[in-house]
């Protein structure tokens, strides 16, 4: 879906993406991986509007989106997490479900009004479908806490689940599984799984290779702001570029 | 007077307005940068260093002059360092609405604490007055060569703390990020301290420079701390030249528009600096992302 | 947490009720909406000094007939909003028929409306502004409005010679009024404005505003400011050589202007709504200040918050002790009584219609009254 | 009884106006240091067209639209702006604002202020005497917590406290936060520009002076003190500070001390918001939502 043609970004004389290029087309679940500063957030952050690319193409769907404004992307269907966990703090585990999908009938000041109603109605859909996916998510029993109460790993998922609540097109999950309990990692990976088998697209960073192995049907390998391999993850077990960049 | 020193000693006076707010918004800058907080209390610190000289060279202590200064900024700087360690210190991980409003209170206080004390009247260190020096028909006192001079002292000195010393460079880590800062060894508390002992110190020269040039009252910090964040606004923010540049430019600017302009106007004048900025260069004053 | 809001509430409202005041039957009480904090406090702890001194002397010499005056004082922290809150809590609470209200003008026109709806006598013993008293007619002033003084500025001016000033004034209500009446009775005489320059209130660098009114050096300049602000002024002034006459209003004739300026303040000359100090009542009201507070800086306004005390008592002896018989009374009562400050007959707009300007001048450190 | 009537109305009036700005900083994290500004456009607008014989129906909504409008115009410039940075930029024009009302003679009459003003009349209904008067303050205040209410117990607030609680996640969810941000501004402007209009035709006087920094003070410390982000925070704040500060009247406490007790009374206003910072900065109030941690 996603294609990434000779982008490249720099920061302050340091080249954070070079001159890289990735194509995800027909990928159900995509890794990216590399290690620590080889410019794999940054990637995301390109891809997702944070940051503009200094040159090169970025397209969804063929469309080009490189330049366009964050909040326009996930009006086409293109949604991502965090490294660090960012849902609200101080808004329920609820609302921070509610807040993700598209389109609300109800943000609009005109709509809130005149189709009052309405409001109501899709208010209730979102709602059960929220409940159902908190549910699957194992943290149903927090729907009334602050998001910012809930652990490190709970709002990890409760990240996961707002992202899948959006109904993207495409979830960009920045290393789900870092620094979170076994039995969360789990869950996170049936949710994945799951979402999989509804088809929906993921491009994950990870850094557990455990996960990735077992998520990813194909990966790709940054070191340096450079694309040094790609392949499946047998491939990629056994690239000796790869190899060298993990142990150098 | 004919034209050209009545243009000149225009200029100078917005220098000299310029220096004053330039060291104010210097002090704020650096506990932004470091603290990443606007620090509304700032101009009581400039308020209370003008009082405790004040304090300082009338009875019952008496003190001459050169020897009440050291001790007036010494005990601004304490000041400064009691302010964190009593409010802000315990704020470290709140945000910034409750820094502010906690800076705002603690303003409150510490202002109407010095009207309690002095009441709202003016005061004066009481020298006599005398005419400035003429200089190609320009005046100029010794209070004001003072105040360009130990401006200027103060920038240089900002300058080597800032760029050339291990403290300041560990100030601008802090400033990068805090976390960061934390994890690479720094003693964050330690550098946060000396960031406030500076910004007190400033802020103490200031409030004195500007006291000895004009008088005390209890209002003297807010009146030109607010210029002094059209300032750090127009310079950019957490940028100590910045601070710098922008505090001369609105104390030209001002001064130069009340000749042109009806002079009721003239603390607009670095508003509107601030809103053509803002219009002109919006990134400047965007930025800090967590990622 | 919901504790913390009923208990608050209820110690405000247990705090409002329990010490509600017991009203006195046999005192006359009178209220006085001062300014006893905020930024013109200075002001109100002053006027209540010459009050309190006049209150004090009615009551040794037996009262209103036989009933002791109590002003029961209101702080209305200098500010529109408090002087509503206090005028109505003295109108209510206390419910005192006649009131001493605010300094500054805009103070004063705030609370007015509220005194005039309520039927309530309100009195102002320095608000100078011109239409201080068109809220009604139970709105009094005892002092004349700025037009007086800005005419008398002007032709004080013109005699002394000046055809072409700039004029700087401070920006309030006084400054702006004041600056109106000169200019257009110095315009009126032949003379020329050269330049208007406001300033700001409690600035701490006026340079260039005074280099621009000095600009062509003119021989005078026109200062329409207050004691801090002056003080400033004169001082930079002088630093900068400015060498020119200054001619003030009546805001800045004050001992603290002078003492904060120094020397830069000798020579400056100005307006004030006068009182004849060699009169026997004002060397009386002089020493008697000075007996009760031990020096004899008559704080300004002083003598006319003195006056404001007498007229009001012979207002409610000759009227009776309620709201409507004090305005009754009022211009009867003022009907040629000398107070210290002179003549306090009311005019039909219930200011004063003679109005005495004198001038003054620093001399030697000192403020004295002006003599060819 | 009518000190306690004049006390209800600046309650109400001042409870329209800190709702107003709570929207702003309690529920989209705006700090608007400038608040004021809007409270007297919305006064001044009022205020002047009354007086030049325009009915109070025509004049409230103008003064209400201008200080709306006036708000989308400083929006443009200054909600592109962080946090503090956002504060100083609203600041200063709360400043101009004031500047041109205080400098601008001719359409303001200055610093003389505007003496007079009329109470209003609202569809041949008169609010004069101060029961009538409280009336209509009191249905005011009342709408404006309705209206207030509802906006940000909407999907729409939710955004807003989406946009407060961490921007760029807000607009990965794409939600626009400029426009968002812009909309919570222009109402509570709106809303900030009624109860100016109330205030001018309650007080009948106003001037420059009345609406200075300390006034945007004040209503933050409502805000802060009764619970910001919380519908019903900035009523309960207005209700206890206003109380408070006049229950001090009734101390009967000797004149001398006013001098002394002006700045202490500060003093202590600033040591409440000091206090409350580091021990509740929630303030009375708290925001819905449990706060009991419940980890696995």
């Amino acid at each position: 879906m996603i294609e990434i043609r000779n982008v490249t970004k720099t920061f302050g004389g340091t080249r954070a993406v070079a001159d890289c290029s990735l194509n995800l087309e027909g990928l159900k679940i995509a890794g990216l991986i590399g290690p620590n500063g080889s410019g794999k957030t940054t990637l995301f952050n390109l891809i997702t509007g944070l940051v503009r690319p200094d040159s090169g193409e970025i397209t969804f769907q063929g469309k080009r989106i490189d330049g366009k404004l964050p909040h326009h992307m996930a009006a086409l269907g293109l949604i991502r997490t965090f490294q660090l966990s960012r849902v609200f703090p101080r808004l329920t585990v609820m609302d921070n479900m509610l807040i993700a999908p598209q389109r609300q009938t109800g943000e609009r000041l005109l709509s809130l009004l005149f189709q009052f109603p309405k409001v109501r109605m899709e208010e209730a859909n979102h709602r059960e479908k929220a409940v159902e996916l908190l549910d699957m998510l194992g943290i149903i029993h927090l729907h009334d806490q602050f998001a910012g109460n809930l652990s490190y790993g709970q709002q990890k998922l409760l990240e996961l689940g707002r992202a899948v609540m959006a109904e993207p097109k495409m979830i960009l999950l920045d290393e789900p599984t870092a620094g979170i309990n076994p039995r969360l990692i789990q869950t996170m990976k049936d949710m994945i799984l799951k979402m999989k088998a509804c088809g929906q697209i993921f491009f994950i960073i990870e850094h557990n290779m455990d996960v990735v192995v077992e998520l990813c049907e194909k990966i790709f390998v940054l070191d340096h702001g450079e694309k040094i391999a790609e392949g499946s993850p047998l491939e990629i077990q056994n690239d000796p570029l790869v190899i060298e960049a993990y142990l150098g | 007077m004919d034209s050209l020193p009545y243009y000149l000693q225009t200029v100078l006076n917005g220098v000299l307005a310029g220096c004053i707010y330039a060291l104010f918004a210097m002090g704020l800058t650096l506990i932004y940068g470091v603290l990443n907080f606007v620090n509304f209390a700032h101009g009581e610190l400039i308020m209370w260093g003008a009082y405790f000289l004040f304090l300082a060279i009338s009875e019952p202590f008496a003190l001459p002059l050169y020897a009440a200064i050291p001790v007036a900024l010494v005990i601004t700087a304490l000041l400064g360092a009691a302010m964190d360690f009593a409010v802000f210190r315990p704020l470290r991980q709140a945000n910034r609405l409750t820094l502010l409003i906690a800076a705002i209170g603690l303003s409150f206080f510490l202002r109407n604490a010095a009207q309690l004390f002095w009441g709202a009247e003016v005061q004066t260190y009481g020298f006599e007055i005398r005419q400035g020096y003429q200089w190609f028909g320009l005046y100029l006192t010794p209070q004001q060569l003072a105040i360009i001079v130990i401006s200027v002292i103060c920038i240089i000195g900002v300058y080597l703390l800032f760029f050339k010393s291990r403290m300041g460079k560990s100030m601008r880590a802090l400033a990068d990020n805090l976390d960061l800062a934390r994890i690479s060894g720094i003693h964050t508390e330690r550098t946060i301290l000396s960031a406030w002992v500076i910004s007190s110190l400033l802020a103490g020269v200031g409030g004195i420079l500007l006291a000895l040039d004009t008088n005390l009252n209890p209002e003297m910090g807010v009146t030109n701390l607010i210029k002094a964040f059209a300032a750090t606004l127009i310079g950019g923010v957490g940028n100590i030249w910045g601070a710098l540049a922008g505090g001369i430019i609105i104390g030209l600017a001002e001064n130069i528009a009340v000749l042109f302009i009806s002079p009721g106007y003239k603390d607009a004048v670095a508003f509107v600096i601030m809103v053509l900025i803002l219009l002109v260069r919006p990134y400047v004053v965007i930025g800090e992302r967590r990622d | 947490m919901k504790k913390l809001v009923v208990i608050a509430s209820v110690v405000s409202l247990l705090v409002w009720f329990s010490v509600a005041p017991v009203r006195a039957a046999e005192d006359i009480k009178i209220g006085a909406a001062f300014a006893l904090s905020g930024s013109i406090a200075v002001y109100g702890e002053g006027f209540k000094k010459c009050v309190d001194l006049a209150v004090e002397e009615i009551n040794a010499k037996g009262g209103i007939k036989g009933k002791k005056i109590e002003i029961v004082y209101e702080d209305n922290k200098s500010n529109p909003k408090d002087c509503v809150t206090a005028v109505r809590k003295l109108i209510t609470v206390d419910k005192v028929p006649v009131i001493f209200g605010p300094a500054g003008s805009s103070n004063f026109m705030a609370a007015a409306p509220v005194a005039q709806e309520s039927k309530v006598v309100m009195l102002s013993a320095q608000g100078t502004a011109e239409k201080l008293t068109q809220a009604g007619k139970y709105i009094f002033r005892i002092i004349p409005s700025n037009s007086k003084q800005g005419q008398r500025l002007a032709k004080m001016a013109f005699d002394m010679g000046y055809r072409k000033l700039p004029v700087m004034y401070i920006n309030n209500d006084w400054g702006l009024d004041l600056k109106d009446g000169f200019v257009t009775s110095f315009k009126k005489m032949g003379g020329v404005v050269t330049d208007i320059i406001p300033f700001d209130e409690k600035k701490t660098d006026y340079r260039t505003e005074l280099l621009r009114a000095n600009r062509g050096n003119p021989k005078a300049i026109v200062n329409l400011t207050y004691i801090n602000e002056g003080a400033v002024q004169f001082k930079q002034a002088y630093e900068m050589g400015v060498k020119t006459q200054w001619l003030c209003g009546s805001a800045a004739r004050a001992p603290k202007m002078v003492e904060l300026a120094g020397k830069a303040a000798e020579g400056i000359m100005g307006t004030y709504p006068s009182v004849v100090q060699d009169t026997k009542a004002y060397q009386a009201f002089k020493a008697a200040y000075k007996k009760k507070y031990g020096d004899d800086k008559i704080p300004i306004f002083g003598d006319y918050n003195y006056d404001l005390v007498y007229l009001t008592a012979r207002a409610i002896e000759k009227g009776g002790y309620t709201a409507e018989g004090i305005r009754k009374a009022m211009p009867a009562a003022s009907k040629g009584y000398k107070g210290v400050t002179g003549d306090k007959t009311f005019d039909k707009d219930r200011g004063m219609q003679k109005a005495d300007i004198g001038i003054w001048i620093v001399k030697n450190g000192k403020i004295e009254d002006y003599k060819k | 009884m009518d000190l306690l009537l004049h006390l209800s109305i600046v309650i109400a009036i001042y409870s329209i106006f800190a709702l107003s700005l709570n929207i702003e900083v309690g529920y989209t994290g705006l700090f608007n240091f400038g608040h004021v500004a809007f409270f007297a456009i919305g006064a001044y607008t009022s205020a002047l067209l009354t007086l030049q014989g325009v009915p109070f129906s025509l004049s409230m909504i103008a003064g209400i639209g201008f200080a709306g409008a006036a708000g989308f115009l400083i929006g443009i410039p200054s909600l592109k702006l962080q946090g503090d940075y956002f504060g100083i930029a609203t600041l200063g024009f709360a400043e101009i604002v004031r500047m041109i009302l205080q400098n601008q003679v001719a359409w303001t009459k200055g610093p003389m202020g505007l003496p007079g003003i009329t109470r209003p009349e609202l569809f041949s209904w008169r609010f004069d005497t101060l029961p009538e008067y409280l009336v209509l303050a009191l249905g005011a205040a009342i709408l404006t917590f309705l209206v207030i209410g509802f906006l940000t117990l909407s999907p729409f607030g939710r955004v807003l406290k989406a946009i407060r609680d961490d921007e760029t996640a807000a607009a990965i969810l794409g939600k626009n936060a400029f426009a968002c941000k812009m909309k919570s501004f222009v109402i509570g402007s709106l809303f900030a520009g009624l109860a100016g209009v109330l205030w001018a035709h309650y007080i009948t006087f106003i001037s420059p002076g009345d609406f200075t920094l300390t006034e945007t003070i004040l209503v933050l410390l409502i805000v802060v003190l009764g619970g910001k982000g919380t519908l019903l925070g900035p009523v309960v704040g207005a209700v206890v500070l206003i109380f408070f500060q006049e229950s001090l009247r009734f101390l009967r406490l000797p004149p001398e001390w006013s001098s002394i007790l002006g700045p202490l009374q500060q003093m202590v206003f600033g040591l409440i918001l000091v206090l409350l910072m580091i021990f509740r900065p929630e303030g009375l109030i708290r925001e819905k939502g449990k706060e009991k941690i419940d980890r696995d």
